[in-house]
C-alpha cells in the first residue's frame, strides 16, 4: 500500500482520486482539504516539502505538492485542482515553513492565492509588475520597465517613464 | 680615527643633523657655508635648512618605502596564492605603485552630494600627516633620527592616537551608515588595542628607565654570553607577542581589519572616498604598517643595534651608520613580512570578539607582566 | 576568558602559516599557474566551442541550425549565389546544438574566444567571416 | 544611532536599516537584505531576491526539450552538469529512454567532479567573505584544472550542454583518463593542504562554531536539502536512498555532521569532496565500454567528424509523451528538481525547477536573527547558493 492509498484510507471524504506521477504515488485532493491532508501527510512522516508547482491548463489551475519522507524513504504528490477564475487554496506555511517562499513565487509567476500566508508579496519578480508570467495568456509583448525608486522599492511602468536612460 | 671612535660607540651624535654637520666639517665645506650664512646674519637658517633636507629626505624614503610595501604586499599575496602578481609594470612589476599613483590621480575626486565637505576633505590629511609624523623620533640607525625626544615612545604612541580621530571624521562625513559602521569599529578597536600597547611598552621602559627610542635602543646592544642578542625579546617574549598583536591590530590588518572589512562593510571608512584622497589613505596604512613594525623593532627586537659587532672589521667603521640602517629595515622587513604572511593565512575576526580579546584577555595580560617585570626587578633579577 | 579556553597555543593557526609558508617558497610540487593572458595563452583543447565556421563546400543552407538554434542567434542570408548562415555572436549560447543537427556536418566551432568588439553591428558574423574552406576551393 | 537610556537596566539604542546588496562583496552577485539593525546585531532580515530572474521556466514553454538544455547550464553556473541531468532524467523518466552505461559512468564521472569544483568555489568564497582570500585562490587552482577536464570533454567550461536525453554528447576524448587521473592524485595533497590551513585555524572556528545553528526538525521543516542539511545531522542523500543513475553500484558514504552550526556545513562539504574523489577513482576503474548515446534521433553528429561528408540525415524531432514528472537529483547545493509536464509536443508544457539554493535561502531570516553583520555573511556562506539557481 503506498503512501496515496494510505491516505485514502485515511480520509475518504478528501481524495478525490489516487493515482501514479509517473511511478510516484499521487492523491488529487479537494482544495478545501488541503491543509487537512497535508497535515495528515506529516504525520504520516512526509516531513519534507519539496516543490509547490503551479500549472495553468487554460481551463483550470493545478497546484502539485511533492512530499518526501525522510524515514520511509517514500515519495508522495498531493494535487489539487483550482477554478480558473477564482485560483485560491489554503496556505500550508503552518505546517513547513520551508512553504513560505515557495508558494509565494508560485503566486508570483503562476498567480495563485494562498489564503493565510503571512507575506504574499511578489518574489522574484518587482511589485506592481502586471500580470502572471507562467500563464498561458501572459501578454508577452508588452514591456514594462523597472527601475529602483526614491526610498529602494521598485517602480515599474508601461513606458519607461521613470527610466533615468531610456533605451 | 673619528669613525673608528664612532664605532667604538665613544662619539655618538645626537640625531642626523649633527651628523651632516660632522660630515660637512670633515669634508671641510661646513666652515665656509656657514660664513656665507653668517654674512647675511641667517646662522639659523642653515640650521633650518640642513633639517629641512633631512627631512625631506625621510619622508622620501618613507614614500618610497611605502611604494614598495604596496608590492610587496601584492608580491607576497601573490607568492602564497600561486600566482606571480604584478608582472607588467616594469621588472617584475616593480613600477606598478607609481602606475598606480598615477592612475589615482587621474581619477576623479568624488564628493558625496550629502557629505560634510570640509570634514570630508580633512579626514585624509588628518590620517596621512601623523602616520608621517610618527618617524620623527624613530631612530633609523646609529645616528639617524631626525629628533631624539626624550619623550620619544610617549609621543609616538600619543601621535598615532590621532588616526582615529581622522577615521571617525571620515566615517561621520561621508554620510554612509557602513563608512559610520567602520569608523565606529575602528575607534573602539584603536582605543582597546592602544592599552596593551602602551602597558606592554611600559614593560619594556622599565628597564631602560627612558623613554627616548635611542635609549631603548642602546640598551639592547651587545649580547649575553656572546651569542644571545641583548633585545628585549628574550626578556620579554609575553611583552613582545602582546605587543605584536596589538601592533597588527593598530594597523587594522587582518585578522584585525574591521574599519575596512571589505566583505562586511564594503571598504569601511574610506568607502566613499576616491582618487587621491583615496589614495592618502592608502599610503596612510602602508605607512602604519612600516611605522608600527619600526617600532616592535625599536622596543624588542634591538633597533638598528648589531649585535655582533665585533665580528665587523674596523676598516668597515665608516659604514657604521650604514650598515646599521640596513640591520634596521631588514629587521622591520621581517616583521612586515610577518604580518603579510599572516594576513594570507587566517580569516578575520568578529569585531565583538576582537573587543573581547583586548579587554579581557590582553589587558589582564599586559598587567601581568608589568607587574612581574616590576617584582623581578625590584628582586633585583634584571 | 571561557570564549578562549582552548587552543591557547594557536597551533591551528601555526599550521597554516607553515602550509602558507611552503607556498610562499614553491615548496613541494606547488607551483605558480598563472598564465600571464595577453602575452601567453593556454591551450584551447579540440572540442573547445568558440566562433562558428561553416565549410562553404559541405553547407547546403538548408536552415536546421536557423531552427534548432535556441536564442534564434542564427540567420540564412544569402552570400555570392548560395544561402549560408549567419550567426550573431552576441546572442550565442556557444551551446553547440547547430554542430549537433547540421546534416552535412558543414558547422563547426573553432577555438577562437576573443570575440570581444566595438559595437553590436560587428558581433554579426556574416558567411564572409564564417566560411572557411575558400582559399582552398578557389 | 544616538544611545537611549531607557530604565531599568536595558540600554537601547535607535534602530538602523542597513541596505545590504543587491551590489555588495559577499551577497555572492545580486542578492539583496533588507536588515533592521540595533547597533551591530541584526534586528530583522529580509531577503529580497529576483535582480538576476531570466524567466527560465517562461523559457522552458517555449523550447524544445534539446533547445532548454543549455539554459539550465545558467541556473546554477558553478555547478551546470547536475541541471543539464536533472532536466535531461526527467525527460528521460517521461519518454522512458534507455540509457547506456558508459554514458552513465560518463554523467556520474562530469557530476562528481562537478561537486568538487562547486565545494572548492563554496568553500573558497565563504573563507573569502570570512577575510582568508588564500583559500579561494587555492581553491581556483583545483577548479581550473577540473575545468581544463571539462573542456577536454565537452568543449566549454562552464556551460556544458553535454549531457542530452538518451546519453552524452561525445565520448571521451584521446588522453582525459590519464588527466582525469592526475588530477585525482593531485587533489588529494591539496584537499590536505586546505584542510592544515583552515580546519584548525582558531580564528575561523570562533567565527564559524555555533553560529547559523538550526536543528535537524527545523532545517527539514524549511525545506534545506543537501549539505546544509547534512550539517545538521540529517542523514539524507539522494544518492544514497534514492538512487539514480549507477549510484547503487558505488561504494561511498554519507557525511553527516550533528552540530547544524556553520562550521559542520563547512566540514560536511570539505568531506564530500573527498568522497567524490573517492567516487571518481571508482567510476575510472569500472568505466565500460559501450556507445555513450542509445538512439541518435537525440543526437548527436559527430563534431569531429570530416567536413562535407554527408551524415544520416534525421527529422531530430524529439516529443515526449503527454504525461508529468517529478525528478530529483542530489545537487552539490542540494535536491535539485524539475517537474516536467509534456502534452506530446515537442516542447514541455510546464518547466518547474526545484532549486537548492531558493530553499536554502528561505531559513536565513531565522537564522541570523540576532547575529551580527559578520556573523550573517558566515552563515549566509555556509548556505552556498549561487543567485543563477535562486532567480532563475
Amino acid at each position: 500500500m503506498n503512501a496515496a492509498e494510505e491516505l485514502k484510507a485515511l480520509l475518504p471524504g478528501s481524495v478525490i482520486s489516487i493515482g501514479l506521477q509517473l511511478n510516484k504515488p499521487m492523491a488529487v485532493i479537494k482544495k478545501e482539504d488541503l491543509v487537512k491532508v497535508a497535515g495528515k501527510a506529516k504525520d504520516l512522516g512526509f516531513d519534507h516539502l519539496s516543490v509547490v508547482t503551479g500549472i495553468d491548463y487554460k481551463d483550470h489551475f493545478e497546484v502539485i505538492y511533492n512530499f518526501f519522507s525522510y524515514s520511509k524513504k517514500q515519495n508522495l504528490a498531493l494535487k489539487v485542482n483550482l477554478d480558473h477564475d477564482k485560483p485560491e487554496v489554503d496556505s500550508l506555511t503552518s505546517l513547513w515553513k520551508g512553504a513560505d517562499w515557495l508558494e509565494r513565487e508560485t503566486f508570483d509567476l503562476v498567480g495563485i492565492k494562498f489564503i493565510g500566508h503571512p507575506n504574499l508579496i511578489r518574489i522574484l519578480l518587482p511589485d506592481g509588475w502586471n500580470g502572471h508570467p507562467l500563464r498561458k495568456d501572459y501578454d508577452m509583448n508588452t514591456e514594462q520597465f523597472v527601475t529602483i525608486g526614491e526610498n529602494g522599492d521598485d517602480v515599474v511602468s508601461p513606458d519607461g517613464t521613470n527610466l533615468l536612460r531610456r533605451k | 680615527m673619528l669613525f673608528l671612535a664612532m664605532w667604538t660607540g665613544d662619539i655618538m651624535f645626537a640625531n642626523t643633523y649633527e651628523l651632516i654637520v660632522f660630515i660637512l666639517n670633515y669634508i671641510g665645506i661646513y666652515d665656509p657655508i656657514y660664513n656665507v650664512f653668517k654674512m647675511f646674519g641667517l646662522e639659523y637658517l642653515l640650521r633650518i635648512i640642513i633639517v629641512l633636507v633631512e627631512i625631506a629626505v625621510l619622508f622620501v624614503f618613507i614614500l618610497l618605502t611605502i611604494m614598495f610595501l604596496t608590492w610587496m604586499e601584492r608580491k607576497v599575496v601573490a607568492m602564497v596564492q600561486a600566482r606571480y602578481g604584478p608582472m607588467v609594470t616594469g621588472p617584475r612589476g616593480l613600477l606598478q605603485p607609481v602606475m598606480d599613483g598615477v592612475k589615482l590621480i587621474g581619477k576623479e575626486d568624488i564628493i558625496p552630494a550629502k557629505a560634510d565637505r570640509w570634514v570630508f576633505t580633512l579626514a585624509p590629511f588628518l590620517i596621512f600627516i601623523p602616520a608621517l609624523l610618527v618617524f620623527i623620533p624613530l631612530p633609523f640607525g646609529e645616528s639617524l633620527i631626525i629628533s631624539d625626544l626624550n619623550v620619544g615612545l610617549l609621543y609616538i604612541i600619543a601621535i598615532s592616537a590621532i588616526s582615529p580621530i581622522a577615521i571617525l571624521m571620515a566615517g561621520w562625513a561621508s554620510n554612509n551608515k557602513y563608512s559610520l559602521m567602520g569608523a565606529v569599529r575602528a575607534v573602539a578597536q584603536d582605543l582597546s588595542y592602544t592599552i596593551p600597547l602602551a602597558l606592554s611598552a611600559i614593560a619594556v621602559v622599565l628597564f631602560t628607565g627612558s623613554l627616548s627610542t635611542v635609549d631603548i635602543v642602546t640598551a639592547q646592544s651587545g649580547t649575553w654570553f656572546g651569542f644571545i642578542p641583548k633585545w628585549f625579546i628574550f626578556l620579554q617574549p609575553l611583552g613582545f607577542i602582546l605587543f605584536l598583536i596589538a601592533s597588527i591590530a593598530e594597523m587594522g590588518r587582518i585578522p584585525f581589519d574591521f574599519q575596512e572589512s571589505e566583505s562586511e562593510l564594503v571598504a569601511g571608512f574610506f568607502t566613499e572616498y576616491s582618487g587621491m584622497k583615496f589614495a592618502m589613505f592608502f599610503l596612510a596604512e602602508y605607512a602604519h604598517l612600516f611605522s608600527v613594525s619600526a617600532i616592535v623593532v625599536t622596543l624588542f627586537l634591538g633597533g638598528w643595534s648589531i649585535p655582533f659587532l665585533n665580528l665587523i672589521p674596523a676598516t668597515f667603521a665608516a659604514l657604521v651608520p650604514i650598515i646599521s640602517l640596513v640591520v634596521f629595515v631588514i629587521k622591520t622587513y621581517a616583521i612586515i613580512f610577518f604580518a603579510m604572511w599572516l594576513r594570507d593565512t587566517v580569516p578575520r575576526m568578529r569585531i565583538d570578539q576582537l573587543l573581547n580579546l583586548g579587554w579581557k584577555t590582553m589587558i589582564p595580560l599586559a598587567l601581568l607582566n608589568l607587574l612581574v617585570t616590576a617584582l623581578l626587578m625590584t628582586a633585583g633579577v634584571f | 576568558m571561557t570564549w578562549i579556553s582552548k587552543d591557547w597555543a594557536m597551533g591551528g593557526i601555526i599550521k597554516g602559516l607553515i602550509v602558507t609558508l611552503k607556498h610562499v617558497f614553491r615548496v613541494g610540487n606547488r607551483p605558480t599557474v598563472t598564465v600571464q593572458y595577453p602575452f601567453e595563452r593556454m591551450k584551447v583543447q579540440p572540442r573547445f566551442r568558440g566562433l562558428h565556421a561553416v565549410d562553404e563546400n559541405a553547407c547546403i543552407g538548408c536552415g536546421i541550425c536557423e531552427t534548432n538554434c535556441p536564442n534564434s542567434t542564427i540567420t540564412i542570408v544569402k552570400h555570392n549565389t548560395n544561402w549560408y548562415p549567419q550567426v550573431n555572436v552576441g546572442m550565442c549560447l556557444f551551446c553547440g546544438i547547430c554542430v549537433d543537427v547540421c546534416p552535412m556536418n558543414a558547422m563547426k566551432m573553432t577555438g577562437n574566444y576573443e570575440l570581444a568588439d566595438y559595437n553590436r553591428e560587428s558581433l554579426i558574423y556574416g558567411p564572409d567571416r564564417l566560411l572557411f574552406n575558400k582559399e582552398v576551393n578557389k | 544611532m544616538a544611545l537611549i537610556y531607557s530604565g531599568g537596566n536595558n540600554v537601547e539604542s535607535d534602530e538602523l536599516f542597513i541596505n545590504m546588496g543587491p551590489v555588495h562583496p559577499s551577497t555572492h552577485g545580486v542578492l539583496r537584505f533588507k536588515l533592521r539593525m540595533d547597533g551591530e546585531s541584526i534586528k530583522e532580515c529580509t531577503p529580497v531576491i529576483g535582480y538576476l530572474h531570466r524567466g527560465t521556466e517562461k523559457l522552458g514553454e517555449m523550447k524544445t526539450y534539446l533547445q532548454f538544455i543549455p539554459y539550465t547550464d545558467r541556473l546554477d553556473y558553478i555547478s551546470a552538469f547536475p541541471n543539464n541531468y536533472a532536466f535531461v532524467k526527467a525527460v528521460e523518466e517521461l519518454a522512458g529512454i534507455e540509457v547506456p552505461l558508459r554514458a552513465e559512468y560518463i554523467r556520474v564521472m562530469t557530476m562528481e567532479l562537478n561537486r568538487i569544483v562547486n565545494h572548492l568555489v563554496g568553500i573558497g568564497s565563504l573563507l573569502m567573505d570570512l577575510g582568508a582570500a588564500t583559500m579561494i585562490m587555492w581553491g581556483f587552482r583545483e577548479r581550473e584544472n577540473a575545468l581544463q577536464l571539462f573542456e577536454m570533454l565537452c568543449g566549454a567550461r562552464m556551460t556544458f550542454n553535454y549531457i542530452k536525453p538518451g546519453g552524452v554528447r561525445e565520448d571521451m576524448p584521446e588522453g582525459f583518463i590519464p588527466k582525469l587521473n592526475e588530477f585525482l592524485k593531485d587533489m588529494e595533497k591539496r584537499i590536505d593542504d586546505y584542510e592544515q590551513l583552515i580546519n584548525g585555524n582558531e580564528i575561523f572556528h570562533m567565527r564559524m562554531k555555533n553560529i547559523g545553528v538550526i536543528s535537524g526538525k527545523d532545517a527539514v521543516n524549511y525545506g534545506w536539502t543537501g549539505p546544509t542539511l547534512r550539517g545538521s545531522g540529517v542523514d539524507y542523500d539522494l544518492r544514497k536512498y534514492e538512487p539514480y543513475s549507477i549510484y547503487p553500484d558505488l561504494d561511498f558514504k554519507v557525511c553527516v555532521r550533528k552540530e547544524g552550526d556553520s562550521f559542520a556545513r563547512f566540514i560536511v562539504r570539505m568531506d564530500e569532496m573527498k568522497e567524490s574523489l573517492h567516487i571518481l577513482r571508482q567510476v575510472v576503474d569500472n568505466m565500460p565500454e559501450s556507445k555513450v548515446i542509445s538512439s541518435a534521433e537525440y543526437g548527436i553528429a559527430p563534431m569531429t567528424g570530416t567536413p562535407s561528408s554527408v551524415s544520416t540525415y534525421f527529422p531530430r524531432i524529439f516529443a515526449p509523451p503527454p504525461g508529468e514528472v517529478y525528478s530529483r537529483i542530489e545537487a552539490p547545493k542540494g535536491e535539485l528538481g524539475f517537474y516536467v509536464v509534456s502534452d506530446g509536443t515537442t516542447k514541455p508544457y510546464r518547466v518547474k525547477i526545484r532549486s537548492p539554493s531558493f530553499c536554502n535561502l528561505t531559513a536565513i531570516p531565522s537564522l541570523v536573527k540576532g547575529l551580527k553583520i559578520p556573523d550573517l555573511i558566515a552563515a549566509f556562506g555556509t548556505i552556498d547558493v549561487v543567485l543563477g539557481d535562486v532567480d532563475r
